[in-house]
């Protein structure tokens, strides 16, 4: 459902006086999972907020996300809540919204160089060290992996990718054999490039960092299919519910939970602060090209055996 | 007279469209402010479809427009930043790239006999490729001030109100010493459409300004210039029109030349609306390029259409997205409902088609 | 005889324009009946009707088949009830075998589904045995000659075993001997009491194979008899309503001084060393059997052959660089080819925009901008001057009947005002009233100084119409006959040039 | 001759390329385990590009299998994990749903006359929204066991061996009585090259089983049954191949269903072997298949082609992933790659059909 934001009934009908909030946001994509949860999060505190939520969803396209924005604006919302398709595009929409006089809540991705008012993210760089860091106890500091990385020129992809290559640096044995990008972060895409690697490296291989959960399941497949699941550690990131359920069966060996609905909940509540003028609470700033951006830092958590059972709140088939 | 029918049938599904859209939205979908922003979305596809027209015309196909688009940006943006390019001689620059991608296109279909499909699948990928590698993935940014100023720059809305009415009246008296009621008409209407929207708006942007004189020109070159009739007779009979002395292959690589330019000023358009080259740009913009032109009615065979449908077209694909965002549906149905209207609206056209 | 077939009062209309207006045809078993008419009258859509093409209901008025009248939905219905055509546009698939398409649609079959090809190659070997041609029933259609195509139309259309077999312009395409083959098979065909429908612009034909003859005028029946009771002149007057006297008319102006030069022109397995002459005001015929080239001559002169062409070609004494039509045209040299469908016409388009197609730059300026003022008037000019019958310039020249379309390419090379005008089948297809009419213009612009270059199939109208007579033989020139001496035996003596067998065999 | 002709010339260029792939990955291209995988990598290609072929032999298009790829996936992990059907009542739904699919795009195709372009796109965008919908967006695992192990079944070494020699040899028999000397040594090349890998494996694997069944059923029919020629009829001549009596409206209905079916048939292979349904995937892969039917020497206008060039174009497609990935060339260089060998290769074929 899309249209819970006329409750009738709430406090907000008592207060006839009081304008309702509108908020904006535009995501990049819906096709994940993670972004559903995002909404989620929004919707269920709308109506105590008084707020009215607007979504738009880019298709992963950077025009199209430009036209979701004009369109935003258009509409008069008070707050934007950004999630770029291309953080180093993404300037240009909050300049379009300051010009409007919007303030920009940047959710999960920084637009580069650009006076958000606040940055909430669950820090991809971050998730890729997580991952990274795990792998490299794992094996023991030692081994052949594999990078699966996300759509070429994606910031996220880039971004995790970056944070294990940051980690993998400091262990010298471990060697990336195969670091390869997948069209549309196809699943079928990365278990070809499982399966191709596997045979030429004579199953000779430890471990494999995924870029996401799904292309982590598509590895789970190929190496299942030659009987290797649970034998090279894999990991992925999104802490979909295959994924969890894979964890749980042992054929995966982690994955790391963004926390989408934390995260979309407090990218949330700081636009509705934004909305009433005030200033949202940070934990720390970071200098994002000529500006200094106020940060809040959502959780970020690895999931494994011992610990997916928490996943429940999100997972409750697990 | 067909032809024009058609012109018409079209503008008619695409009024419909709107009326209805401005009811469901409780007129949201109307306000001016919101037409402006319409067409400023359109810029984009529109450019592409005009080209995308002229190839099509022919029998063949640009799939390379979407990933051009994306390395012209890049490659603008880069010699901006990295190069200290001024905004001018980085914009002639790229816009030379892209006519020299067309040239390419050109050279391996006609040289070659390859299939266009082929060759522009190629550039697709070694253009998505280049843009990639230039960039090493990531947007490029900031770009200079003057070139992202362009997509923002605006004609003072009293200037372009005046204008309007001069071309369009200029319009008008030739439909009327022509004795073309209907085109009279919707000349008529539509001017008067565009001032209205104009007097209650800031001003005209430039990416509108060049996406009309880029359709205007299309329309123009098809029907009145020489090179536009051989287009019209190569996709009829190439055979025919080999023999009536016409040296189709210049014809041809023209034509993808010019698609490439189009194409490079859609990226220029596109980078300086973004304000940054990005390399993951225009995905799939060639398969909204195409709907717009066969929504447009032209045909994928060769030999029938025109630039007007095209441009129709476009605005029927754009307005679909911009309702769907004013009706906040729910991402995953806007794909199941644009389908459906995509189909509707074509069918429609069809249906009116075959009464009149 | 036998009354087969009698359609009463056919209307049919195509928009808002009348094409039959309450037509009468009766047909007898035993018979062949000619139907004739002008390029236009509706010959053509009157057995479209009859074969079903048209559906019931699209036209208004009765068809009444040996004595029953028939309603048809689809040709299936009329093949069902003994009604097979063969069209005039050819209608074959070129990627399929000549097997293939004679049996379209109605393949033997070992199951549901499965094709039986043993047995479809049986028929249709017996099939062209009966027509007459030696062909692979594998071989692709669209490796054949026109010619050869229209063999398999007549044959597809004999293996219906039909009672009624219409045949529309059949030897369009077609050589004496073949004719003369298709003829012995009608003769069969009368004989075993089918009755045949005969449209062709040939009276040489009408002449000898025709019964009876029906016809049209603007789409009404307006007379017709037993062809023993009418004379050509009579038919020919019906069809024109007017008396028409003169088809070659005489041309006053004698040949003048030699314009076109080709010496030794050569194109590696397709022209051998050939050499010829063409002088101020002549109209040069060019003879030949099928396939031994002419066509190709014609190309080679309009460039089609690149670099491939060797040898020399000089106007006005003037060495020319011919390597592609444009620069032919840019010299002053012009080609009306032999196809008009094919290669003639951008049939989507306007017979305006046909019109000028070849000449539409000197129509427009620098910019490649077109004087809408000026072409107007080209094409109004070529319009009337040709006499072309058409609703308006705005009209897809599809529509056009197949006379008034050869007008229009005619047209569009003329407005190109060649001084080398090349003719190839100038006249296939084309009316008796129509053919007069171009005569008449290939006159004028021999009178006005053009050098024409005619290649037809049609002696008699070889023969009338030129001043010499080029024959040409496997690619190459076999002899050239003055005007005192022309006559058909000669041409043909040069033509087969004692090489008969192997040519066929070819 | 001439089809048989461009049939050699595309599988020598596969053979350039596969010796080459050899050298420059030291031989790594060329172990058996190697070529097993990258014929199971092919399947889902493959399969598109069968029915592919039979819809662009028309002078058609279908844009939407990639979509129905998706939404078949989804639907038949749905039906086994939320509504816990077996997995045969699982697959045979999912299979009348594309064949349901095909149904719709053929219905609209013949009976509004509306482009297959547009009624394709139309249903690849609501197929591709029902996929999302249906999913919310998730992908759905895990699946049955039995279904997720149908596409790592395999039939044992031996008697693949034994069933590739005896198809083979009955093939090179034909070949030989028919005296076709040139496809009797491809047969019998092919066939050992095969054997030789089948010897070197553990089995062959359950999808690439229905693969060469699929390939061998679309030759058989366009070869062999009156469908199949009528189908290259329609392509070739619309008018006479109606005129033929020929139902073309009953025919192009059956071709698209066919497509349905087996894009619906190629989703279940991708499910079955990713064990998952997953709503984005088969993106693009349309352009894919479409790539391989135009390499594979079809052409887009309709009427000349075959499935054997076709899925020899499905297995350059394929071959080149396979290598890059071997090379671990860097993405961003592989758009470039392989954008210049696709083209390279059809060139290669057309220079080499213009000598023959
Ligand atoms: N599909 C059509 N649409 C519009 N007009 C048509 C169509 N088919 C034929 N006509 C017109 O109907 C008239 C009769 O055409 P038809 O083909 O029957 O003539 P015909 O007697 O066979 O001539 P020809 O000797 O040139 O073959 C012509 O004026 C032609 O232009
Ligand atoms: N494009 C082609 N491909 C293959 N063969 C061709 C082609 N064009 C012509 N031919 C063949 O070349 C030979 C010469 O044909 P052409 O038509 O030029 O002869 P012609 O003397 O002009 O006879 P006519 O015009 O009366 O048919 C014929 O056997 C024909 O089938
Ligand atoms: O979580 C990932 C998201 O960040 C990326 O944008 O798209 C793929 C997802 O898996
Ligand atoms: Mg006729
Ligand atoms: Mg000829």
């Amino acid at each position: 459902g899309c249209g819970n934001t006329n409750n009738a009934g709430n406090s907000g009908d008592n207060q006839p006086e009081k304008k309702k909030i509108k908020i904006g946001v535009s995501v990049a994509t819906m096709q994940e999972a993670v972004y559903t949860f995002m909404k989620k999060a929004m919707e269920d505190n709308a109506a105590a907020n008084n707020a009215e939520i607007i979504w738009t969803s880019a298709d992963n396209k950077e025009e199209k996300q430009l036209s979701d924005v004009e369109s935003l604006l258009s509409q008069g919302i008070d707050v934007l809540i950004l999630h770029a398709v291309n953080t180093g595009a993404a300037a240009s929409l909050v300049a379009k919204a300051e010009a409007a006089g919007v303030p920009v809540v940047a959710m999960d991705r920084l637009p580069e160089n650009a006076k958000v008012a606040l940055y909430v993210t669950a820090d991809s760089r971050q998730v890729g060290r997580i991952q990274a860091q795990y792998l490299a106890e794992q094996l023991g500091g030692k081994g052949n992996v594999i990078i699966l990385e996300g759509e070429a020129g994606n910031g996220v992809a880039r971004d995790i990718t970056a944070g294990n290559k940051e980690v993998l640096a400091k262990y010298p044995d471990i060697k990336v054999v195969v670091d390869q990008a997948h069209k549309g972060w196809a699943r079928d895409l990365a278990m070809n490039t499982v399966e191709t690697a596997l045979t030429q490296y004579n199953n000779n291989i430890q471990g494999i960092l995924a870029n996401n959960s799904g292309m982590a399941m598509g590895a789970v497949q190929a190496l299942k299919n030659k009987g290797l699941a649970g034998k090279v550690v894999t990991i992925g990131s999104d802490a979909d519910e295959d994924a969890c359920k894979a964890i749980k069966a042992g054929e995966l060996s982690a994955d790391v939970d963004k926390k989408p609905y934390e995260l979309g909940k407090a990218s949330f509540l700081a636009a509705v602060e934004l909305a009433q003028k005030k200033t949202p609470a940070s934990d720390t700033t970071i200098k994002n090209g000529d500006f200094e951006v106020p940060v809040k830092l959502t959780p970020v958590e690895l999931i494994k055996k011992d610990n997916v059972d928490t996943m429940k709140y999100r997972w409750p088939n697990l | 007279m067909k032809k024009n029918l058609h012109k018409y049938t079209i503008l008619l599904v695409l009024l419909a469209m709107g009326i209805i859209s401005t009811v469901i939205t409780d007129g949201a979908f109307a306000r001016p402010e919101n037409i402006m922003n319409l067409a400023v979305q359109v810029v984009v596809n529109g450019i592409l479809a005009v080209g995308m027209t002229l190839i099509i015309l022919t029998g063949g196909i640009d799939l390379g427009v979407g990933s051009v688009m994306a390395l012209i940006g890049v490659v603008v943006a880069k010699l901006q930043l990295t190069y200290h390019f001024s905004t001018w001689s980085s914009v002639l620059i790229s816009l030379a790239l892209g006519l020299g991608i067309g040239l390419w296109n050109g050279f391996f279909i006609t040289k070659f006999k390859l299939p266009p499909f082929i060759v522009t699948l190629g550039s697709m990928t070694i253009a998505r490729g280049l843009a990639l590698v230039i960039s090493k993935g990531s947007a490029i940014a900031p770009v200079n001030n003057t070139f992202a100023m362009l997509a923002t720059w605006q004609l003072p809305s009293l200037v372009a109100v005046v204008l309007t009415a001069i071309i369009g009246g200029l319009i008008l008296f030739r439909n009327i010493r022509n004795k073309h009621w209907l085109d009279g008409i919707a000349t008529a209407l539509v001017t008067l459409f565009v001032i209205w929207v104009l007097l209650n708006s800031r001003g005209l942007p430039l990416p509108v300004i060049i996406f009309a004189i880029v359709a205007a020109l299309g329309i123009f070159v098809l029907k009145r210039t020489t090179f536009g009739r051989y287009l019209y007779a190569y996709g009829g009979n190439v055979q025919a029109t080999r023999l009536s002395g016409i040296n189709v292959d210049k014809l041809l690589i023209w034509d993808y030349v010019i698609m490439g330019g189009l194409a490079a000023l859609a990226g220029l358009v596109l980078a300086s609306r973004m304000a940054a080259g990005v390399p993951t740009a225009g995905n799939m913009a060639e398969l909204d390029a195409i709907a717009s032109v066969v929504i447009g009615g032209t045909s994928l065979a060769g030999g029938a259409g025109a630039v007007g449908g095209s441009v129709i077209g476009a605005f029927i694909i754009g307005l679909l997205n911009n309702v769907l965002v004013i009706l906040n549906v729910e991402a995953n149905y806007q794909y199941i409902i644009k389908g459906f209207i995509i189909m509707g609206a074509v069918m429609l056209d069809t249906l009116k088609q075959k009464r009149g | 005889m036998k009354k087969i077939l009698e359609m009463r009062q056919i209307e049919k209309s195509f928009g808002k324009v009348k094409v039959l207006k309450g037509v009468n045809l009766t047909a007898y078993r035993g018979e062949v009946l000619a139907l004739m008419g002008e390029n236009g009258a509706g010959k053509s859509t009157l057995m479209k009707i009859l074969s079903g093409v048209y559906p019931y209901g699209s036209y208004s008025g009765e068809l009444v088949i040996n004595g029953q009248i028939c309603q048809f939905n689809s040709t299936r219905d009329a093949v069902k009830a003994g009604v097979s055509i063969i069209h005039q546009e050819l209608n074959l698939i070129p990627g399929l075998s000549v097997m293939e398409n004679i049996f379209l649609g109605r393949e033997p079959k070992t199951a549901p589904g499965l094709i039986d090809w043993q047995q479809m190659r049986q028929l249709t070997v017996e099939l062209l045995e009966r027509v007459g041609i030696t062909l692979e029933p594998e071989e692709l259609v669209g490796n054949l000659s026109i010619g050869q195509q229209q063999l398999i139309e007549i044959a597809k259309a004999l293996s219906f075993s039909a009672e009624i077999i219409i045949m529309d312009e059949p030897t369009s395409a077609l050589t004496d001997s073949e004719v003369e083959q298709l003829f012995n098979l009608i003769r069969l065909l009368k004989s075993q009491d089918k009755a045949i429908i005969y449209i062709s612009h040939k009276m040489d034909e009408i002449d000898v194979i025709a019964d009876r003859v029906e016809v049209l005028r603007d789409g009404e029946s307006v007379g017709g008899g037993m062809k023993a009771d009418l004379s050509r002149d009579k038919i020919i007057s019906l069809m024109v309503g007017r008396d028409l006297t003169d088809l070659y008319p005489r041309r006053e102006n004698k040949p003048g001084e030699v314009i076109l030069e080709i010496e030794s022109l050569t194109v590696p397995g397709v022209l051998e060393t050939l050499s010829l002459q063409v002088r101020k005001g002549e109209v040069l015929g060019i003879a030949g059997l099928m396939g031994s080239g002419r066509t190709e001559l014609a190309l080679a002169l309009f460039g089609i052959y690149g670099k491939r062409l060797t040898g020399e070609i000089r106007l006005n004494g003037k060495k020319l660089t011919i390597q592609n039509p444009r620069q032919a045209l840019d010299n002053g040299i012009a080609l009306v080819t032999e196809d008009r469908k094919v290669s003639g016409l951008v049939l989507g388009m306007s017979v305006g925009e046909n019109l000028t197609l070849s000449c539409l730059e000197q129509l427009s300026n620098a910019l490649g901008i077109i004087n809408q003022e000026r072409e107007r008037t080209v094409i109004k000019n070529y319009i009337q001057e040709l006499r072309i019958k058409t609703a308006g310039e705005d009209l897809a020249v599809a529509n056009l009947s197949g006379g008034n379309q050869q007008k229009v390419v005619l047209a569009k090379m003329l407005a190109t005002q060649p001084r080398i005008l090349i003719l190839d089948e100038p006249t296939r297809g084309v009316d008796v009233g129509a053919k007069a009419e171009i005569y008449q213009i290939i006159n004028r612009l021999a009178a006005n100084g053009v050098g024409i270059i005619m290649i037809s199939s049609e002696l008699p109208e070889i023969i009338g119409m030129s001043d010499r007579v080029a024959v040409m033989a496997d690619g190459s020139l076999a002899g050239i006959l003055e005007k005192e001496e022309v006559t058909q035996e000669k041409i043909m003596a040069l033509a087969t040039g004692g090489r008969r067998n192997e040519k066929e065999s070819a």
